[in-house]
């Protein structure tokens, strides 16, 4: 894959424009066969958008496409597919009423001699590619059963099955653990021998030089660099994506602690956990580590009382907690910020703004009524706080980048100043520069007396991040480290076990 | 014990409500079991289907009925009295059924009456033509057709014209918006009303303050409607905003067809005769006229 | 804020923002009244424009309660039956002696009360709000006819009459509840924390749950006012003919809904105004009285009304596609 | 396959299965069946079984149709008008001379044509289901007023009667009409690979769309299947009676929506069965028939109704609460 070959793709001065967004300015785009293109940038840089034209579900304003040297035009996903590329979209797009195998082949159904669905051979062929992606699950699962690992596998899976020519990737592994991650890897390296391109956009530095061979910058909707990975740093690419240096990425400050802000004592839930106990001080960040599925996200709901819990005791500031309901939570100080944004925590059609006041409204509101003017002034501090890439305050949160409506995510708890923080894979899908705010924010809020716990897939952010580490197994506490002096194997041992 | 069945139309429409009492009463008297059905919706479908579990519930011995649409029921009817069961129809007839008997009053010869309460009141007006506003239901009920075709036969040749037809859905609300906007709007236009049911008449007279307006403003200006309720009627003919309202006899629909079943199932007498017109052997249950000279009297109010 | 960001904020709010839709269903209104105004000059009479307006009072207060059942994406058929449950109770209690207020309150606590069945079947026994206000309907209708025995309810003391026949400076008073309804529903979805949590919820309910909210209260609440609204609406037309009829609102959940949706709400929630809900109630009475003053034979007349609700509501759609 | 998957297997299917929501309403439905039975002996009578399952089997092949569209999402509130159109135009066509069959493919294709039309205002026009089909009920019905200046159609052949009314083997017509439809859909829905789509479309229609579906072909063939369904269901109708009646159906669109509902399906699309479709017509009609056999008093009659529809649903939500 020199530059002498002939690109198997190439994009040349492609534009878009959405109302009141320049998301693309005259991007050029090559991509070679069997190459792995990562294509980075900060959020909202117009990373998924430029897929999206490949794939047919945007059109482009102006610019052209060509496929192997020849002229394409993408206008519906169908003529995308058919011209040999395939796509796995950040946003899942899993269809959650059918089966891991009709997610797979919906729109390519195999036919049997009889007209029909030939649900056989579908189940075969599906079974191949789950054990291709080391997913061991029947694939007549309802697919709305599978966790967020899973149901990206599954997408993963579904990519394959193309055969294409060219595969994207938008953000696979941010909802992925290390375990996971490594088998996405080892597809992208089968495929790569194949000859098959791939373009692989991450916000994580350490995948580009684990699996890229060239890095294509975008910055503004602008086509900022491309370099080759083994002659480049981190600190080239980051200075190329935000125009600045960055420093170091995990910066935990230490603050004094205090009492015990939450106190979990024995909880377990009907199906999957089983006797949790831990606690969290205030000033304390509490990383919870495992792999997918450990539990993590259940223990976190059900605190929160989004679960029903079967048996436990919650204590807050060393007071038994009834919480039965979330507005229960809400009123001992804690907040959350669920791990599924799209699903759990944004109302995609409402503005930046009231999104951001939802879970604070008591605190722009005179008695019944919301005072408007403050409302919009807590959220022009977030949106400025967190660098959050919108036309304006009343742009709908579905129309921001997937990073962007992270950052609104987190700037919903942030505004409900909670006393204990929840945080369930704060930083997917954020950019560099963005993640190194929140976890100054983080250590900021740390200082300031909150209580945090943060439940993170990155090992590398658990142990930056957190004072004491829990790590959990199969529904249960495994045990705990301290932050200092221990390593990524030594969780990882603890969690596979 | 004998069972005796009598379907309305639709549950809820005012005008069966007599004819149940008089279902009910008409049992109490004759010492026998009465049974009062009503489909939900008026379709005949759902007629249809009342008449086939009645047939296969086995203790039935007699059905009146009044029929959404003649035809429609036929074969459910002829079903019945196959099954040995007597079947009348009262109010609505089913002419091309096996049925003997019909219980009520003509509709078409309600209309054809009140088009000539039409002429009479006009005899004297001295106008050159009466333009006639006419009300009617869903567009192409059976009995409202035939009560609309029995006045334009009455009043044709005449100088009397039907200008306007107002279509209300068989909705009390509909009905009385309607008229009133149309008079509002065509004050000048119209010299008459004739309701071809009684909607409009079920309610108070101050649901219609700017048709009463019109009508009390010229002597000229004339309202005949078919149905009388006896609770809100009296009102509008003390008001002088009503000068014709014929009511067919719903009570003695209801309580003649149950004394009519009564006596075929027993094997008893029958006096009616064959009528021509009908198809049918006839009982008439008559109705009330009620003028703007006599209602007190046939309504019953005291002064 | 820069021009830049005030021209931005132009477009976005013409694409996205109700009132945008608002306005050009308003301006359908206009259109309508304008070609009728020309086709039948009575309609400008004053007479005609207050009785137009009385009439579609009651369609459009139920509507502004059955709007915010539909912004939480839910559905609410049972208004009609309630509709006429209200009216019937108000008029048997006035009849046994209560005054006015005394029973038109406790009109409007048996439709709460039937909302609130409502909402206790959709939230705790989950049944699909469909199913469960069909059933409600029924039961409703039918409590009506058991109660009346089927007969209509007359008799009241005159001061019945008041609510829906009233007048001040020369305005019927249902068009003053209406416009009251309408500024305190305004108010309320739009400015308060439990109207603007019904929109969160209407977007995306599992995640107005996990921001703290109660939703199955909220949810509750929604059916409530629906139930209270409708009651009210149901007394205002009982009142306004004067008898309260055990089959009043059969089929007026339909006539309410429509406005609603053609208000510019959306049947999956989360979008709509009230202001909306007004007009497209205005439309269906505007509609009705155009049907009668241009004397359209009675054959063509839902005809034509399908053509027109589905015309009104493609213009609106029209501009959305402009995109 | 070891038990252990197996019995995993079943669990999974409990929980899950569109299936076990079928059997449970089938459950409902044989205890209703028995209780009648019990209450009134002459329900098990072989001619009322049989009158009784003719009688349900036009709401359950409507209800077949309108579960496509449902299975999408959307609405379709006009299909008691097209069943009214169907009836008319195929006795109207008889009366002209056609014989049976290509009468009645007319009446289909007349559906299908009113089906189509819902279609392409839902698809291009991007009105909500609910208010297309809203204005397209009354479009249609205004044609059938038309069409037949509002009187009955009837004195066609005899042979009209047959569908309704014909008998094979002492089993009625249209009871094979409804397990044949029943067939054809279930296969349709749950082999073919337009059915699977349309599940699919119901789930997630971005998704299914970006997979490179023809989404808006297919929610526009499902309001056709809707359409062609219904315009049969008023073909058996009209047959049964041997009259077509330009008001047929009024109100139909609610007993054939809410046997949809009772069979499982969610209004939200993406999730209902044939068969609980079948199952919940089957109730429907069990339950009026009930209504007459046991003298339930008219009054009682709306009211019982609601009781048990609510009923029989609560008992399908509670099995899948047991989660
Ligand atoms: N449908 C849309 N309507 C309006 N604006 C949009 C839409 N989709 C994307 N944008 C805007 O286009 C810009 C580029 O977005 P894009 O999703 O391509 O960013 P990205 O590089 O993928 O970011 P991230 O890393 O956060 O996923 C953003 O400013 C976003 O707000
Ligand atoms: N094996 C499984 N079977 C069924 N459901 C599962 C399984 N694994 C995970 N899930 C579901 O996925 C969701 C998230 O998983 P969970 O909370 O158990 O794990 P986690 O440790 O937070 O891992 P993750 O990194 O995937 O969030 C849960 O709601 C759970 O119900
Ligand atoms: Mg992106
Ligand atoms: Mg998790």
């Amino acid at each position: 894959m020199s530059e002498q070959t002939r690109p198997l793709l190439e994009m040349r001065g492609v534009s878009k424009s959405f109302p009141g967004v320049k998301a693309l300015d005259r991007v050029d785009l090559q991509v070679y066969p069997g190459e792995v293109l990562a294509l980075v940038g900060e959020n909202g840089a117009g990373k998924s958008t430029l897929m999206k034209i490949l794939s047919g579900v945007h059109r482009m304003d102006e610019g052209e496409i060509y496929l192997e040297g020849k002229a394409v035009s993408l206008p519906d996903p169908l003529s995308s597919q058919k011209a040999g590329i395939s796509i796995i979209y950040q946003e899942l797009n899993t269809l959650n009423n059918l089966s891991i195998a009709e997610n797979i082949f919906i729109g390519r159904e195999p036919i049997a001699k009889n007209g029909l669905v030939d649900r056989q051979r579908q189940h075969r062929e599906a079974r191949a590619l789950l054990d291709e992606v080391k997913l061991p699950l029947d694939t007549q699962t309802l697919t709305g059963k599978l966790s967020t690992a899973q149901k990206q596998m599954v997408e993963v899976a579904k990519a394959l099955s193309f055969n294409a020519k060219l595969i994207i990737m938008d953000e696979p592994t941010s909802s992925l653990t290390n375990a996971e991650t490594r088998t996405l890897f080892d597809i992208v390296r089968r495929l790569k021998a194949r000859g098959v391109a791939i373009v692989f956009i991450t916000h994580r530095m350490v995948e580009i030089f684990q699996i890229a061979d060239r890095v294509a910058v975008l910055r503004d909707g602008q086509m900022a660099a491309t370099m080759h990975a083994r002659d480049t740093t981190e600190a080239d690419i980051i200075s190329a994506m935000v125009g600045r240096e960055i420093g170091d990425l995990y910066v935990k400050e230490v603050a004094p602690l205090g009492e015990v802000a939450l106190e979990v004592q024995g909880l377990s839930t009907k199906n999957r956990l089983h006797d949790v106990s831990f606690y969290v001080r205030s000033g304390e960040i509490l990383g919870f580590a495992g792999l997918v599925g450990a539990g993590r996200s259940e223990v976190m709901r059900a605190v929160f009382g989004i679960d029903p819990r079967q048996s436990g005791t919650i204590l807050v500031r060393g007071k038994k907690a009834a919480i039965r309901k979330t507005g229960d939570a809400l009123r001992y100080g804690i907040g959350f910020v669920p791990e599924d944004r799209k699903e759990q925590a944004l109302i995609l059609d409402m503005t930046v703004k009231k999104n951001m006041s939802l879970a604070a409204l008591d605190r722009v509101s005179r008695g019944w009524f919301i005072d408007r003017l403050r409302e919009s002034r807590l959220a022009e501090k977030f949106v400025s706080l967190l660098r959050v890439r919108t036309p304006s305050l009343e742009q709908r949160v579905k129309n921001l980048s997937g990073g962007n409506q992270q950052k609104v995510v987190i700037a919903k708890w942030m505004a409900n100043e909670p006393l204990i923080l929840i945080l369930d894979e704060p930083t997917r899908g954020i950019d560099v520069g963005a993640k190194k705010e929140i976890h100054k924010l983080m250590s900021d809020l740390a200082r300031q007396g909150v209580a945090i716990v943060l439940v993170s897939s990155e090992l590398p952010e658990v142990i930056g991040m957190s004072d004491r580490i829990v790590v959990m197994h199969e529904g249960r506490v495994k045990g705990s480290f301290d932050r200092r002096g221990v390593t990524q194997e030594e969780i990882m041992q603890m969690a596979v076990s | 014990a004998e069972k005796i069945v009598v379907i309305g139309q639709q549950l809820g429409n005012v005008v069966f409500l007599p004819a149940e009492q008089g279902t009910k009463d008409a049992g109490k008297d004759l010492g026998i079991e009465t049974e009062w059905q009503s489909p939900l919706r008026a379709e005949a479908e759902l007629q249809n289907e009342i008449m086939l579990s009645l047939i296969d519930r086995g203790d039935v011995n007699g059905i009146a009925i009044s029929c959404t649409t003649g035809d429609a029921l036929k074969d459910a009817i002829d079903a019945a009295i196959d099954a040995g069961i007597q079947v009348v129809c009262y109010d609505v007839d089913s002419p091309n059924s096996k049925r003997e008997y019909y219980v009520g009053t003509e509709n078409y010869k309600v209309g054809h009456l009140a088009g000539e309460y039409m002429i009479e009141l006009y005899k004297d007006s001295g106008l050159e033509k009466v333009r006639v506003a006419q009300l009617e239901g869903i567009p192409g009920a059976n009995d409202i057709e035939a009560r609309k075709k029995g006045f334009a036969d009455a009043i044709a040749g005449t100088n009397i014209e039907v200008v306007y037809s107002l279509p209300c859905n068989d909705n009390v609300d509909e009905a009385i918006n309607g008229i009133e906007y149309y008079t509002a709007a065509n004050a000048d236009n119209i010299d008459a009303w004739y309701m071809a049911g009684g909607w409009p008449y079920s309610v108070d007279p101050s649901a219609m303050p700017e048709t009463n307006k019109w009508k009390l403003a010229d002597p000229n200006r004339k309202i005949v409607t078919i149905d009388i309720f006896t609770e809100t009627s009296p009102a509008f003919f003390a008001l002088g905003v009503l000068d014709v309202a014929i009511g067919q006899d719903f009570y003695q629909m209801g309580y003649q067809s149950v004394s009519l079943l009564h006596k075929l199932i027993n094997g008893e007498a029958v006096e009616a005769e064959y009528n021509e017109d009908i198809g049918a052997k006839f009982i008439g249950t008559g109705g009330q006229i009620a003028t703007w000279e006599n209602w007190k009297e046939v309504l019953g109010v005291k002064e | 804020m820069n021009p830049q960001d005030k021209k931005t904020n132009l477009s976005l709010w013409y694409r996205n923002s109700s009132a945008a839709s608002t306005l050009t269903i308003l301006l359908i209104l206009l259109l309508m009244s304008t070609a009728l105004a020309i086709a039948a000059p009575a309609f400008l009479k004053a007479s005609n424009l207050l009785s137009t307006a009385r009439n579609f009072s009651a369609i459009a207060v139920a509507g502004i309660g059955v709007s915010v059942v539909i912004l939480t994406g839910n559905i609410d058929i049972s208004i009609g039956s309630i509709y006429g449950l209200a009216g019937v109770s108000v008029a048997m209690l006035m009849k046994s002696g209560w005054s006015l207020v005394p029973a038109v309150a406790a009109g409007m606590a048996v439709g709460g009360l039937c909302g609130l069945a409502n909402g206790l079947l959709v939230v705790y026994l989950r049944l699909p709000s469909y199913i469960a206000t069909l059933g409600m309907m029924q039961i409703v209708r039918g409590v009506c006819y058991i109660l009346t025995q089927g007969y209509p309810v007359s008799g009241m003391a005159d001061s019945f009459k008041w609510i829906g026949q009233g007048e001040l400076m020369g305005v019927p008073l249902p068009i003053y509840f209406m416009v009251l309804f309408a500024l305190v529903f305004a108010v309320f979805r739009n400015r308060t924390k439990t109207g603007r949590r019904i929109f969160a919820l209407g977007g995306n309910e599992e995640a107005t749950r996990i921001s703290g909210v109660n939703t199955k209260a909220l949810k509750i609440l929604c059916f409530v006012l629906a139930g209270v609204c409708a009651a009210f609406a149901g007394v205002i037309n009982a009142s306004k003919v004067g008898v309260a009829q055990p089959t009043a609102g059969n089929g007026f959940e339909m006539d309410a809904i429509a406005s609603v949706i053609i208000g510019g709400s959306s049947m999956g929630g989360g979008v709509g105004t009230v202001t909306g809900t007004l007009i497209g109630a205005a439309i269906m009475g505007v509609l009705r009285n155009a049907l009668v003053l241009l004397s359209v034979e009675s054959y063509w007349q839902t005809l034509v009304m399908g053509v027109v609700i589905i015309s009104a509501v493609t213009i609106d759609q029209l501009r959305k596609a402009r995109r």
